[in-house]
C-alpha cells in the first residue's frame, strides 16, 4: 500500500487505465503541462499529446466532441477545469450525453467520464467554488461520484473509466493534497457507500469533503461519548439507500451534511428517504450552505461552510430530543 | 447542369433516391394529418432531398453521419430501412430507436447514422468528435454533419469547427441552407455570411446549388475523396428550399405570397432531375415507375407501422444506464 | 372578470405591462409571428419588432444579451421557447445573472423574467419534455415560479415583471389552451401558496401542472369522504413553508407530487422540511417521475406520469397507516 | 510610431495612466506573494497596459466597458478608484464590490465598467445585451467589450458578435490578443483567424499593436466616434503580450526560452511610449516623476487595504435577491 495524494491517487487510476485500454484518453484545457490542478502531470511525457489532449476553451466542443468520440468508440477522460466552467456544457451533458442511449433505443452509448473539480477553495468567489452534484443526480442516465478520500478517488474512478455510462465525477478541490493510504488491489462500486466510522447513536450521512468533516466531528464526538457512524456516500447515483436506512434504524438519529446548498440539494433526497422509510427517535437535521452566495473575503466565505463543529453541535441536538 | 457527362444510370438511382425520401415524407404526412398517427412534431425536408441524396452517395457504409430533427432524408439515404423508421415515427415496437426517439431523435447505428438532434446545432461538436474518435482509433472513415442555416448562429457552430480545423479531422461539415429558421428569415437574424464563417475558421469551404443534385453530387464525391485523402476537414454551403412547413402542421404563411409556389415550380430538385434525365432521353414512364415505386414501399412501410404493437410498457426502463438504472432495487 | 387561456392570460399580463412600462419588451426565437406556442400572438402589432423582439437560434445570446440589457436599465422578457433550450444558456442564467448583483457588491441588478416551458407534451420525447424546476431553486439569486391556473399565470406574471430578481417562470406546455377565470384586479406575491381546496384529513402539496391533477384528486377524495387539503405553491423560491406546516400540523399526512423526476426532485425538499418539523401521523409520500427518460411513444411517455389516480391512491395510503 | 503630430501632453497622461496600472499590480503582486494578502488568484495585465490606456481613452464616462479576469486595467483606466479596487483585491470592507467579488470580479458601475469577468467569454454576449439596452432607450453611450485570443474559440464570441451585428448595436469588441490562453499557444488550438471571424460575422475589423499606445489610441479614438456616429459595431484586434505568468504565481514555464525577457526589452509598451517621449524631447526626469507618483498612489492605496477591516460577516447575505434573500424568513 502506498500513501499518496488525492490528485496522484485519481492520476495513477487514469495511467493504469489508458496502459490497459489504448482507447482511453483525457481531453481538457492545459492538460498537456499537467492540468490547472496539476491533476495530470506527467502523463503527457508517457502517452503522448493525442491521449493527454489538450483543447481550445470551448467547453461545449470539450463535452460534445468527447461524446462523439465515445460513440466512435473510444473512452474519453473529459476535464472540465472547475465544476462551474462545465455549465457552458450544459446541454451537451445533460440533453446529448445524458439522454443518447435512451433516445437510440440502446443503439449507442457513451462511456465518458466527466471530472468537475468542485467545492470551496480558498477565496475563490461564486463562479469558482460551486457544488451543483445534486443537479446531476437529478438526470436519468448519469452517474454520479463524489469522492472523499485518495483511496476512493482511486478505486472509484478505475470504476468510473470502466463504466459504460457517462459519469459526472466531482473531485473537491480543497483535498487535491490530502495525502492518504492507497490500495490498488480494491475495487469500487457504484451505490456502495463506505462506511468511515461505525457507531450506534447517531447516524452522519454526507460526501465529498464533508464527509471527511463528519469523521472529524465523530471523533470529537466520540470524546463525549457519542458513537457517531459516518457513512460516505461516496456516489449519489446510485447511493447506498441501504446502508443509510440499515443504520438510522440501528441509530434512530440522522444528521445530513453537505458542503452545497441546503435547499433542493441531495441531502433533502436523503432525508425525504429516511423520513418515507423509518420513525426516528429525533427530528432528521440537514446542514447545507445557506441559499446564498460564495463570496471572495474569507470571512464572508466562511459563512456559507457547514464546519465539523456544526456537525457535531447537530449530532448532539438529535441525542438531546426525547423519543417521540 | 449541362447533360454532356451525364450519367444515366446514377440519374436514375438519384431519382429513386429522392423520390423514396419524399414518398416516406408524405406518407409520415398523411399519416399525421389524415389518421393522427403520427403523434409528435415531424419536420419534413420535402425540397431538400437532392442534399442528402447528393452529399451521402459518396460515402462508404462505415463512414458516418449526423442530422438534424429534420433528418428522414439524410437517414434513408445513409441506408436505414424505411419500414423500421416509419415504426419509429409511429412510436411502434421495432422501431428504429423502440419508438423512444420518434421523428426528431431517428437514428440507425447500423448504417452509422449517429443520429437526428432536437437541439439546433448541438450535432456539430458532436460529429468534430466522432471525427476525432476516428483518427484516434486510426480509422479510414470519414463524418458528414447536416445542420441548417439557423444553426450557424449557435455557439457549437464555432466551438466544433474550430475543432474539427484544429485536430485536422476527417469531417464534411454541410449547412444545408433552405434560407429559413422555423418562422424567421435566416438572413434576418444572420450577420455576414455563413461560409465566409466556415473560411474564416480555416476549413476549404465549398458553395453550391443545393437543388441540382447531379452537380451536387460530383462536388460532393469530389470534396469526400479529398477529406479521405488528407483528413482535413472541409465544408459545403448548399442552397437549398424547404417547400413545406417547419413541421408538418405549420401553414408557413410567413413567407411572401408566391414564394414557395416559385421555388416549387423552379427549384424543386426531383422536378430538375426529371427535366435533366428527360433531355438525357429517360422516358416519363420509367421515372414515373420509380416513383410509383416509391410510393409503395412507403405505403408498406405505413401499413407495417400501423401494424405494428406499441411497446412494451416495460421497455422504457431499458437503456438509461446500466449502473443506477431505474429497473434496478437503487431506485 | 374574464374567462381566458393560460397562455392568454400571461400574455395580457405582459401588454399590461408594456404599456405601463417603455423598458419592457420580449426577446426570442419567431416572437414576431406569434412564437412557437402563439403565446405572443398580436404583440408585434401594438408593441412593434424592437420590443417583441426575434432573436438569431443563439440561447447563450438571448439569455446574455438580454442580461447586459437589464443591466443597460431595460427589463427585459426572455423567452426560451422549450425549457430543454435553455440549457444552451446555463452559464448565462446561473453564473452570471444570478450571482452577478452579489459578486458586484450590490452594484448591479438583473430584473428579468426568463419564461422556459415545461413538461410533457404529447410525444416530445426527451429533449423537449424535460421539467427542471429543483435545479433553479437550487441556484441563489434566483426566484422561481410554476404557475399552474390562467389566474396565477396572469398575476405571477405580473410579480415577476415588477420584480428586481431575476425570475425563472416555468409555463407547463400541456396548459397553454386550459381556460380559467381572471381576476385582473388580484395581485400576487412571490412565496405565498394558492390553497386550491381546503381539507382536513391529508395535505398534498404541489405546483405546475401537477397541482391541477391534486384538486382533480381531491376531488375524487371527496367522493370517498376524504378531505384533501391541495396547496399549490406556485412559487417554488421563495416557497410557502409556513402554509405547508400549517397543513400538515392540522391533518398529520402528506403526499407530495411533482411531474419531474422524484430523485433530488424538489419534493425531497418539501418531504424533508417537513420531516425536519413536524411529526406526521404517516409517512409522508412523495411522487414524482421514476429516474427515467421521456420517450416519445405514449405509452412509454404515461410510464413516467404521475396521474391523478396516483395521487388519490397516495393520499388513502397515508389515511390507512395506523398513527405512531 | 512616429513622433511628427505626437502630442506630448496626451502621451505623458498615458504613461501616467499605464504606470498607475503597472504599479497597482505589482502592488498588488507584492502583497500577494511577500504578505499573503490577496487569497484568490489574480491575474496581471504586465504588458497589455497599452490596450486599456488606448481604446478607454475615447470613452465618455457614461459609455460602458465589460472586462475578463485580468481586469484591473480596463477598470483603472475607466476611472475607478485604486483603493477602492485595492481593497477589494483583498477582500476588505469599502472594496469595491463590498469584499465579495476579487479581483476576477472587479467592477465600477459608477464608471460604468460592468465588470470583470471569471468565465472567459462570457461578457462577449452580455456586452452586446449593454448595447441593445442602449439602443432601446434611445441612447447615445457605447460599450466596448474587452476579451482574450482564447475567448474567440467560445461559442459566446460567435453568438454575441453576431447579434450586434444583427441589432446594429453601437458596440466595439476588442481581442486583447497577448497570445496565451493559460497556458497554452492560443493558435495552437485556433483554427484560422481571429480578425478574419470577426470580418465573417460581418463587422469592420481593425487590427492594430497593441503595444504602441500612441497609434492604438489614434485607432480607437476613429473607431469609436464612428461608432458613435453610425451605431454599428466593430471589431479591434490587438496583437499585445503579457509578461507576467497567467496568474501572479504563474512561473511561466510554457513559454520558449528567452521569449518574455525578449518582448521585455521589444515590445513593453511603457518602455515604447518612454522612448517615444524621449525623441519628443520629454526628460527621464519627468517621466520618472509619474512612476514615482504611480507607485506612490498604489503603495497608498494597498496601506489603506491592509488597515481596512473585512467586511462585516452578515453582509453576506446582502445583495443575493430581494425576493427570497436567505435573510427572510422564508430560508
Ligand atoms: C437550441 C435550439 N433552439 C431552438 C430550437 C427550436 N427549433 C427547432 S428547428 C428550428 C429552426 C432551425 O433552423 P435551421 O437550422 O435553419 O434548420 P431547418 O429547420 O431550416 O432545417 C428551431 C428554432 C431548437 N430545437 N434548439
Ligand atoms: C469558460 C471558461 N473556461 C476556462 C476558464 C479558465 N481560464 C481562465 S483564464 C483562461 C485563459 C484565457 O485566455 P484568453 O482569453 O486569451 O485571456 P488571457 O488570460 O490571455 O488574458 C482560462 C482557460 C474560464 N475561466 N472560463
Ligand atoms: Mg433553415
Ligand atoms: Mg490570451
Amino acid at each position: 500500500m502506498a500513501v499518496m495524494s488525492y490528485a496522484d491517487a485519481a492520476k495513477l487510476a487514469i495511467a493504469e487505465a489508458m496502459r490497459a485500454d489504448p482507447t482511453v484518453w483525457c481531453v481538457g484545457e492545459d492538460l498537456g503541462r499537467g492540468g490547472v490542478f496539476k491533476q495530470y502531470t506527467g502523463l503527457v511525457e508517457e502517452f503522448g499529446p493525442d491521449r493527454i489532449s489538450d483543447a481550445p476553451i470551448s467547453e461545449a466542443a470539450i463535452m460534445g466532441a468527447a461524446f462523439g468520440a465515445a460513440m466512435a468508440g473510444t473512452r474519453p477522460i473529459v476535464e472540465m477545469r472547475f465544476a462551474d466552467f462545465a455549465l457552458c456544457a450544459t446541454d451537451e451533458l445533460v440533453n446529448q450525453i445524458a439522454k443518447a442511449r435512451f433516445m437510440f433505443g440502446g443503439q449507442s452509448r457513451a462511456p465518458m467520464v466527466i471530472r468537475k473539480p468542485m467545492g470551496m477553495w480558498r477565496s475563490s468567489a461564486a463562479q469558482h467554488s460551486q457544488s451543483l452534484e445534486s443537479w446531476y443526480v437529478h438526470i436519468p442516465g448519469l452517474v454520479v461520484c463524489c469522492p472523499a478520500t485518495p483511496q476512493d478517488n482511486y478505486t472509484m474512478m478505475k470504476a468510473a473509466i470502466a463504466c459504460d455510462d457517462p459519469v459526472v465525477y466531482l473531485e473537491h478541490k480543497d483535498i487535491w493534497l490530502t495525502e492518504g493510504e492507497v490500495d490498488t488491489a480494491r475495487t469500487g462500486a457504484f451505490g456502495k457507500a463506505n462506511i468511515r466510522r461505525e457507531g450506534e447513536d447517531v447516524t452522519l450521512v454526507s460526501w465529498s469533503n464533508t464527509a471527511n468533516l463528519c469523521v472529524a466531528a465523530a471523533e470529537a464526538l466520540a470524546q463525549e461519548g457519542i458513537g457517531a457512524e459516518v457513512i460516505d456516500l461516496v456516489s449519489l447515483w446510485p447511493w447506498d439507500k441501504a446502508a443509510v436506512l440499515e443504520s438510522v434504524r440501528r441509530t434512530g438519529r440522522l444528521v445530513v451534511a453537505h458542503e452545497s446548498v441546503a435547499v433542493a440539494g441531495f441531502g433533502a433526497e436523503v432525508v425525504a428517504t429516511v423520513a418515507q422509510n423509518v420513525m426516528l427517535k429525533a427530528p432528521p437535521v440537514r446542514l447545507g450552505s445557506p441559499r446564498g452566495l460564495i463570496a471572495y473575503a474569507p470571512n464572508l466565505e466562511d459563512q456559507m461552510r457547514v464546519t465539523a463543529e456544526m456537525i457535531a453541535a447537530a449530532a448532539k441536538k438529535t441525542m438531546e430530543t426525547e423519543p417521540a | 447542369m449541362t447533360l454532356s457527362n451525364f450519367d444515366q444510370e446514377k440519374g436514375l438511382a438519384r431519382l429513386h433516391l429522392m423520390e423514396r425520401i419524399r414518398a416516406f415524407e408524405e406518407a409520415a404526412r398523411r399519416a399525421a394529418v389524415d389518421e393522427g398517427l403520427v403523434l409528435g412534431a415531424i419536420h419534413l425536408s420535402i425540397g431538400q432531398e437532392a442534399v442528402a441524396a447528393a452529399v451521402i452517395e459518396p460515402l462508404r457504409r462505415d463512414d458516418y453521419i449526423l442530422s438534424t430533427h429534420r433528418g428522414h432524408g439524410h437517414t434513408l439515404a445513409k441506408g436505414a430501412d424505411a419500414t423500421a423508421m416509419m415504426k419509429e415515427l409511429l412510436g411502434r415496437e421495432g422501431g428504429c430507436c423502440g419508438g423512444k426517439g420518434g421523428s426528431m431523435h431517428i437514428a440507425d447505428f447500423g448504417v452509422r447514422m449517429l443520429g437526428a438532434n432536437g437541439v439546433v446545432g448541438a450535432n456539430i461538436t458532436i460529429a468534430a468528435g466522432a471525427a476525432h474518435g476516428i483518427k484516434l482509433l486510426g480509422g479510414d472513415q470519414i463524418v458528414v454533419c447536416f445542420f441548417g442555416d439557423g444553426a450557424a448562429n449557435r455557439g457549437p457552430f464555432l466551438e466544433g469547427v474550430n475543432w474539427a480545423g484544429v485536430f485536422d479531422l476527417p469531417i464534411l461539415f454541410v449547412c444545408e441552407d433552405n434560407q429559413y429558421s422555423a418562422s424567421t428569415l435566416t438572413s434576418d437574424m444572420t450577420s455576414g455570411d455563413v461560409a465566409e464563417r466556415a473560411r474564416a475558421l480555416g476549413l476549404r469551404t465549398t458553395q453550391a446549388d443545393g437543388n441540382d443534385v447531379t452537380g451536387l453530387a460530383a462536388t460532393a464525391a469530389e470534396i469526400t475523396a479529398r477529406i479521405r485523402e488528407t483528413g482535413k476537414p472541409e465544408f459545403l454551403h448548399a442552397k437549398t428550399y424547404r417547400l413545406s412547413g417547419h413541421t408538418y402542421f405549420d401553414p408557413a404563411t410567413y413567407r411572401p405570397e408566391g414564394e414557395a409556389d416559385h421555388m416549387r415550380e423552379t427549384a424543386c430538385p426531383i422536378m430538375r432531375l426529371r427535366t435533366d434525365l428527360t433531355r438525357a432521353g429517360v422516358t416519363e414512364g420509367e421515372m414515373d415507375a420509380l416513383r410509383q415505386a416509391a410510393a409503395e414501399e412507403m405505403a408498406a412501410a405505413l401499413d407495417a407501422a400501423r401494424a405494428a404493437p406499441w411497446p412494451a410498457d416495460d421497455s422504457v426502463f431499458a437503456d438509461v444506464q446500466d449502473i443506477g438504472s431505474p429497473v434496478e432495487e437503487a431506485f
